[in-house]
């Protein structure tokens, strides 16, 4: 192994993005706190393309599906990488710890069982972790890492209750009329800056070159027109249809705050409904269901 | 007996398909379920013709039939049904029908022969007025 | 081996002989038997429409307790609680919404983790019919038994599994093995009228009649069952059709399969 | 800048009645790259095609837009107006302005704004339309027919009469199939060996027909006019070079096993030909059950050949050929009767499926010709035949009609009353279906004149009684119970697709359907085509059907591949997918939708930084792809584009209609 | 004086596969079955050539309305197309339905060559629906 990806601490609490380390004596920099919440998949594209060795990468439950995206991508071989599978029981939101504690005060937080516990001061407090955990962490249902050559300890126990809160929000978006429905996106959308973050981080947004990134022909127009930014948003959810496996990093990354995972949930349980339960990450193996069909499908459109 | 379309297009068919969860209009009338049922010696409407007289609406007819008393729910006609349909299932739905009127109680504890309340294992017992009554 | 075990009302009452042949039987195997906590009646029929959960309360209860007891596999005897218990583990497990519907109204959420096993099923299983053979001491040599399945154990297949619904072996080979003299007639997977025998007499006795005469035809000399309601059945319109000198050469006692075993081991 | 000339057709007063084409040749004037306008009453007459063609030279067009009539109509005309004018004959396009607009719409100044508006859209997709080229592919000239029942000797003979080469191979050690155990077919009683055997000598002895037999295929690639087939050739154990079919060690090998020609009615020995009149009629020997290949001793039918024909050494042997089409001619299985309990097959000696009773009628069978109940060799006064035993059963069978059962059980039952006098027969049916020339008066002959009674009712359960059999069922006509106490039980068995037909359809790359059965390119019109191009089907191997409809999709399967072999070289369709290097991520999602199989992984060597590097990318092969265009939605990124209906041209399409 | 308002035509882009709808169109034409002139047809060679962005651009360029039609299902010319086309654009619709966007403005028919008079019915039903509802402005650009 030339490399691994893990995390690493920065200078402030909530701050544990990705570290690539390649030296082994740092290999105490790399931490896992209740901030390692940042997806090391994505790296993996660039480490094998640049280069021939082998590399080893730390995994949470989310994080190891999309080593599986990337695999039916065949984004990825398999035999370059050794996986180390991190069962998580979810990771903290800084902004509802900030929106209770005193940002200043807080000098560390670590998550242990269903307790968080803030150093705040020489004070220490502990807190039921649920209500400051990330929404995405408490709608999780595969927390365990899906795939691994190595699990660092043992599996933790999914979270109750997740199997129902999954489409909680879709069944309220769609319960609304035809109207509402358009002026909620339109003031969900109208915030939206087209930055790809939520693109660049997705790991089933793993195309040498994006399709809204060409010019000739150019699918996407550059100016900042309404009608452009729901076509981004249409064809992104229709590209990872079937094949978006709920991790919920481009929703907790946007800047602007749009609930993409309510868009890419609806299609998820649209196709669960028509054409059979698929999760996507858990099998690297298997046809996402637009890529396949069976002669009685049903169609969500008159078929006389 | 007679077919119309009012009767073919009636709520009650609709409500047997719903209670028991079976399509009558799977049937294609192959009779496998009444040649082995055994109990069909002493029955009215034969078992094939519990599904032709619900698949045209003659609910009616079903519901004053004795047949809905006479099946012991054995699945011996489900076991072998090419259509996948589930025949007790449609008759318990009728027999539900009845059951859930007023005074629709097929048996009553006084019926009991002497026999059966001396003897009769309470499995039978709690069988038969779990299926005749309510 | 350890089971969790479900008794049932009948094997209390009218069957006590079932339960106690069993549950020595059992013993003598080295099978570990405990009797689950609390259990109700099974309900002894499983619901045949969409409209009834409550129904379900009592087997998902008591699969519950067995949960509870720390057992991976709850052992039935009576052919009518195996029936029940069963299906409704397996709807549990296949339909969510059913499953969402049950645990809505228990105190604790079951998701059919338990296996529900007949007896007979332990015994080819768990024991093995060939370490069975090994086990008996009286070997039942020149005795013609008819064994009688009855609809319970093996209908609807889909749900049952336990043997071929047409041409189940499975109290054959277990016949075979205590060294009996398996008598093979079409008639054994019949229905014998199971609860019209409350209500509607003469057509159980019909049922009966047949299942009666083409085993004694084929040489039987008794009946083997695993359900209590069959026993009653064969042996009640027997001795009727005895009485009225319909067929006066019939006199086949019915015994359940736990009394034969029971018999070889020499208990 | 595109130098596009548009031509806007009258048709007559077809067009002009409804669109002011005045109107429509001053908008189209002043349309992007439009360089010349010209108006003809009849474009696709000579005058106007070469009106065309001046126009095209004299303004130096290099983009063609008609406003006529349907594509669909004279597209391929003016192609090749354009292309005699020196253009790629993709470089027209046509506006539709009669079919979809002036036939429809009866206001003129809607039917002009729509004419404008097709036209502006077509021009808009013209100039962005390429010059495509078909590739030109050779052809080998040999064909290859798999399966040797009556489907694959018929194929094989009607492509070697017309003169090509052809392979038929054959995994059993004899020619025949099916047919060749059945004893008289329907509806004319003529017997089967007598109108088989003769063509099975005539592929024998055919000079363009090689014959393989205890062969079969072990590998494919290649496409249209180009496949390349590997063929495993059993070790037959007997060199067919020496052997004289004398049929001495056939009386003296010491081992027996069920024979299969027979249904398993009598044993065979181990080395074996199936049957009297099998071709080549030289044995085999199966060494799964031969007492030398088990035992290591034997060798008695070494010894008593005098030709010294048997060779215990030989191998298997894998010989590579090409081809230019496939037959595929593979048959079927009878259902296995596992799940059907209720009818004691297995459990009484007397119960029989239908294959088995034929051979009970056939005169070279292990009765002679006798039906005689395998209990006691008596003859049953009375046969119960059931039908749909596998068939019309979703529960526990095929959900499908096997189609060829009601007519073979009453051609059993004419048979019974013929050959047992005073015989009885029952068929239980749940339907008759009898739709064929002459199948119905057939049908009639069964329950008129030979006295078989026919009740609409399937059979729940036969009970063995003694001697006898118990048939218990009911006749849903009269509601009556039937109980019928009979001498023998025939089971009409489903037919099925092959065990391994799903195996042989990933070899070829062509698909099934969810029963196994080799799936049509097209219900109704090619029904003899599969979805790959080149490879055709005969016989039951597509689904159920009797022997004079696989016959004729024998022939036809033949003239579908002669057609292919008469012609010079193969053109490919220049409308085909095309990949873009750069753009394509690998992963594949293009092959998942392809139904012709015609995307596969190639590796591609590209420079990053300064290094080269391999890696893998999507790859179509021209003479596979038909241009769907499926695979193009199905890639994100856009990378494989289908060439005469690409990205860029669509876009510019829905851009120009929408303006 | 009254004012007439003009009543609004509809833009209506239809997508037609070449093997059976748009060969339902040409037969509505032989046999001039006139229908809504607001229908623009652009052919291609199956359904399952249809992009969603093509339908996207569609509304954004000022189509109120967008039709996919191919061949009824099982009828494919090439074999599986459509049964693709199903999948993906039942997605499609309910997505943009789950958007907000009237159902009516995005519709995917299954029409063969032999229907022409379903083809003109399709057209004018679609047309009408499309009238009623009124111009596309939820996914149209602004400039």
């Amino acid at each position: 192994m030339a490399a691994v990806i893990g995390w690493r601490k920065k200078d402030f609490w909530w701050q544990s993005p990705v570290v690539f380390l390649e030296d082994p004596a740092a290999a105490h920099r790399l931490v896992w706190d209740p901030f390692t919440v940042y997806s090391p998949v994505k790296f993996l594209l660039e480490w094998q393309a640049s280069c021939a060795a082998k590399v080893g990468i730390f995994v949470k439950g989310c994080d190891s599906r999309g080593i599986n995206r990337l695999l039916q991508d065949k984004r990825l071989e398999r035999e370059r990488v050794v996986v180390y599978g991190v069962p998580c029981g979810g990771k903290a939101d800084a902004e509802k710890i900030r929106a209770s504690f005193p940002a200043k005060g807080i000098k560390d937080v670590t998550l242990l069982g269903e307790q968080l516990v803030l150093t705040v001061g020489d004070r220490e407090v502990r807190v039921a972790a649920e209500a400051y955990l990330l929404d995405k962490c408490l709608t999780c249902r595969h927390p365990n890492p899906v795939v691994y050559d190595k699990l660092l300890w043992e599996e933790v126990l999914p979270r109750q209750r997740a199997d129902e809160s999954r489409f909680a929000r879709v069944q309220a978006v769609a319960s609304l009329a035809t109207e509402e429905r358009f002026f909620y996106w339109q003031r969900q959308f109208e915030r939206c800056i087209r930055c790809f973050a939520c693109r660049n981080t997705c790991p089933a947004c793993n195309c040498r070159v994006c399709i809204f990134d060409q010019a000739e022909p150019r699918w996407l127009g550059k100016a900042n027109d309404p009608a452009d930014t729901l076509n981004y948003h249409i064809i992104r959810a229709f590209h990872v249809a079937g094949r978006c496996f709920e991790c919920g990093e481009c929703e907790r990354i946007c800047p602007a705050g749009v609930p993409l995972q309510e868009l890419n949930r609806k299609l998820i349980k649209d196709i669960n409904e028509a054409y059979g339960d698929y999760e996507a990450g858990l099998d690297a193996t298997d046809q996402p269901p637009l890529g396949t069909y069976r002669g009685e499908d049903p169609a969500g459109f008159d078929e006389s | 007996m007679k077919i119309t379309t009012d009767k073919v297009n009636s709520n009650l068919v609709r409500e047997v398909e719903e209670v028991s969860g079976q399509k009558v209009s799977a049937c294609f009338q192959c009779g496998k379920c009444s040649g082995g049922c055994p109990v069909v010696l002493t029955m009215d409407v034969l078992p094939h013709q519990v599904l032709r007289y619900a698949q045209l609406g003659l609910v009616d007819e079903l519901l004053h039939c004795k047949t809905l008393w006479i099946c012991a729910s054995c699945q011996t006609c489900d076991s072998r049904c090419p259509r996948n349909v589930d025949i007790p299932k449609v008759i318990e739905a009728l027999r539900l029908l009845v059951l859930r009127n007023k005074g629709g109680n097929y048996l009553h504890p006084n019926d009991l022969s002497e026999k059966v309340r001396r003897n009769a294992p309470q499995q039978g017992l709690v069988s038969a007025f779990r299926k005749f009554a309510k | 081996m350890r089971y969790s075990y479900y008794p049932g009302c009948t094997l209390k009452t009218m069957a006590k002989i079932y339960e106690d042949t069993a549950l020595s039987t059992a013993k003598a195997l080295g099978l570990n038997l405990t009797e689950i906590k609390e259990w109700q009646c099974c309900g002894a029929l499983y619901p045949l429409n969409t409209e009834e959960i409550f129904s379900f309360f009592s087997p998902v209860r008591a699969l519950l307790q067995a949960r509870a007891g720390g057992e991976d596999k709850l052992l039935t005897l009576c052919a009518g609680c195996y029936n029940v218990f069963k299906r409704t583990n397996k709807a549990v497990r296949e339909d969510g919404e059913l499953r969402r519907k049950i645990n809505d109204y228990l105190e604790d959420d079951y998701i059919g983790e338990v296996e529900v096993v007949h007896y007979l099923e332990v015994l080819k299983n768990d024991v093995g019919f060939a370490f069975l053979a090994e086990r008996v001491k009286k070997k039942l040599t020149g005795r013609k038994l008819a064994p009688y399945y009855g609809c319970l154990l093996l209908k609807p297949w889909a749900e049952m599994d336990l043997d071929d619904v047409e041409n189940p072996t499975i109290f054959e080979n277990f016949l075979t093995a205590l060294g009996a003299t398996v008598v093979d007639y079409p008639y054994k997977t019949e229905c014998c009228g199971s609860y019209l025998s409350m209500a509607n007499e003469d057509i159980a006795s019909a049922a009966v009649g047949r299942i009666l005469v083409s085993a004694y035809k084929n040489g039987a000399e008794a009946f083997v069952v695993a359900c209590p309601l069959c026993k009653y059945n064969l042996e009640e319109y027997q001795k009727e059709l005895f009485a009225a000198g319909r067929e006066p050469q019939l006199k086949l006692p019915v015994v359940y399969f736990t009394e034969i075993l029971a018999e070889a081991l020499a208990l | 800048m595109k130098r596009i000339g548009v031509f806007i057709c009258w048709c007559g007063s077809n067009i002009a009645g409804t669109v002011d084409i005045d109107k429509v040749a001053a908008a189209a004037g002043t349309m992007n790259g439009v360089v010349y306008v010209d108006q003809n009453k009849y474009t696709c007459s000579e005058i106007g095609q070469a009106m065309i063609k001046d126009a095209i030279k004299e303004y130096k067009l290099d983009r063609v837009v008609i406003a006529a009539c349907s594509p669909r109509m004279h597209e391929n005309t003016f192609r090749k107006t354009v292309e005699s004018a020196g253009l790629n004959p993709y470089y027209l396009e046509i506006a539709n302005i009669r079919e979809q607009c002036s036939w429809v719409h009866k206001d003129k100044e809607a039917g002009t704004a729509k004419a404008i508006s097709l036209i502006r859209t077509a021009v808009a997709k013209a100039a962005m339309n390429e010059a495509l080229f078909a590739v030109e592919m050779p052809i080998t000239r040999r064909a290859l027919v798999i399966g040797g029942g009556i489907a694959g000797i018929q194929a094989a003979l009607d492509i070697a009469d017309t003169g090509f080469e052809v392979d038929l191979v054959e995994r059993e050690p004899s020619l025949g199939g099916r047919m060749a155990q059945l004893d008289k077919t329907f509806p004319t009683l003529d017997c089967s060996a007598c109108i088989l055997t003769p063509k099975m000598v005539d592929v024998a002895q055919h000079e363009k027909i090689r014959l393989f037999t205890y062969a079969e295929v072990e590998k494919v690639e290649g496409y249209l006019g180009n496949f390349t087939v590997t063929i495993r050739h059993r070790a037959r154990s007997v060199d067919l070079q020496k052997c004289t079919g004398c049929g001495e060690c056939l009386a003296k090998c010491p081992a027996k096993v069920a024979s299969e020609f027979e249904e398993g009615l009598v044993q065979r020995r181990a080395i074996y030909t199936p049957f009297p009149q099998a071709v080549p009629n030289k044995p085999a020997i199966d060494r799964a059950h031969c007492r030398f290949f088990t035992t290591g001793k034997c060798k008695v039918c070494q010894k008593v050949c005098p030709a010294d024909a048997i060779d215990y050494e030989m191998e298997d042997r894998l010989l590579t050929n090409g081809y230019g089409a496939i037959v595929v001619a593979t048959g079927f299985d009878t259902h296995k009767l596992n799940d059907y309990g209720e009818y004691a097959y297995g459990k009484h000696p007397d119960v029989l499926t239908s294959l088995e009773f034929e051979r009970l009628l056939n005169a070279s069978g292990p009765t002679g010709g006798k039906i005689l109940r395998p209990s006691d060799g008596k003859a049953p006064k009375t046969v119960a035949f059931i039908q749909c035993v596998g068939s019309r059963d979703k529960a526990k069978g095929n959900s499908y009609c096997a189609k060829i059962c009601c007519m073979y059980t009453a051609k059993h039952a004419i048979l019974l009353s013929e050959k047992v006098p005073g015989s009885k027969a029952f068929v239980f049916y749940i339907d008759v279906r009898t739709a064929g020339k002459d199948y119905e008066e057939f049908y009639t002959r069964a329950y008129e004149e030979c006295g078989a009674s026919y009740i609409k009712g399937n059979v729940s359960k036969v009970f063995p009684e003694g001697e006898k059999l118990l048939v218990r069922g009911v006749d849903v006509l009269s509601g009556a119970l039937v109980e019928l106490l009979v001498d023998m039980v025939v089971l009409a068995v489903s037919v099925d697709a092959r065990a391994d037909a799903k195996e042989l359809a990933k070899k070829l790359a062509v698909t099934v359907n969810e029963h196994k059965f080799f799936t049509e390119a097209h219900p109704k019109l090619r029904p003899v085509d599969t979805q790959t191009a080149g490879i055709f089907l005969a016989g039951v191997c597509q689904g159920p059907k009797d022997i004079p409809e696989t016959v004729a999709q024998a022939s036809a399967a033949a003239v579908k591949v002669a057609a292919i072999f008469s012609k010079q070289s193969l053109l490919s369709n220049p409308t085909v997918a095309e990949v873009e290097q750069k753009l394509c991520s690998g992963d594949m999602s293009c092959m998942a939708v392809c139904p012709y199989g015609a995307i596969s992984e190639q590796v591609v060597e590209e420079r990053r930084g300064r290094e080269m590097v391999t890696r893998k990318i999507a790859r179509v092969n021209v003479a596979l792809c038909q241009g769907c265009g499926a695979c193009t939605v199905a890639c994100r990124p856009g990378a494989i584009n289908l060439k005469g209906f690409t990205n860029q041209q669509i876009l510019a399409e829905v851009d120009a209609i929408c303006l | 004086m009254p004012v007439v308002n003009e009543r609004f035509e509809p833009l209506i882009v239809a997508f037609c596969c070449n093997w059976c709808s748009y060969a339902g169109a040409d037969l509505a034409g032989i046999s001039r079955m006139s229908y809504a002139s607001n229908v623009r047809i652009i052919r291609v060679p199956c359904s399952s050539r249809v992009n969603p962005g093509f339908i996207i651009r569609a509304f954004q360029r000022g189509a109120d309305g967008v039709l996919v039609a191919g061949c009824h299902p099982g009828d494919c010319h090439y074999h599986s197309g459509n049964f693709f086309t199903r999948r993906r654009l039942t997605v499609l619709k309910q997505m943009i339905e789950y958007l907000g966007i009237e159902p009516q403005r995005f519709q995917v028919r299954w029409i063969s060559g032999s229907e022409g008079a379903k083809f003109a019915m399709v057209m004018n039903s679609v047309a009408e629906e499309i009238r009623l509802l009124g111009p596309n402005r939820k996914l149209r650009d602004v400039r």
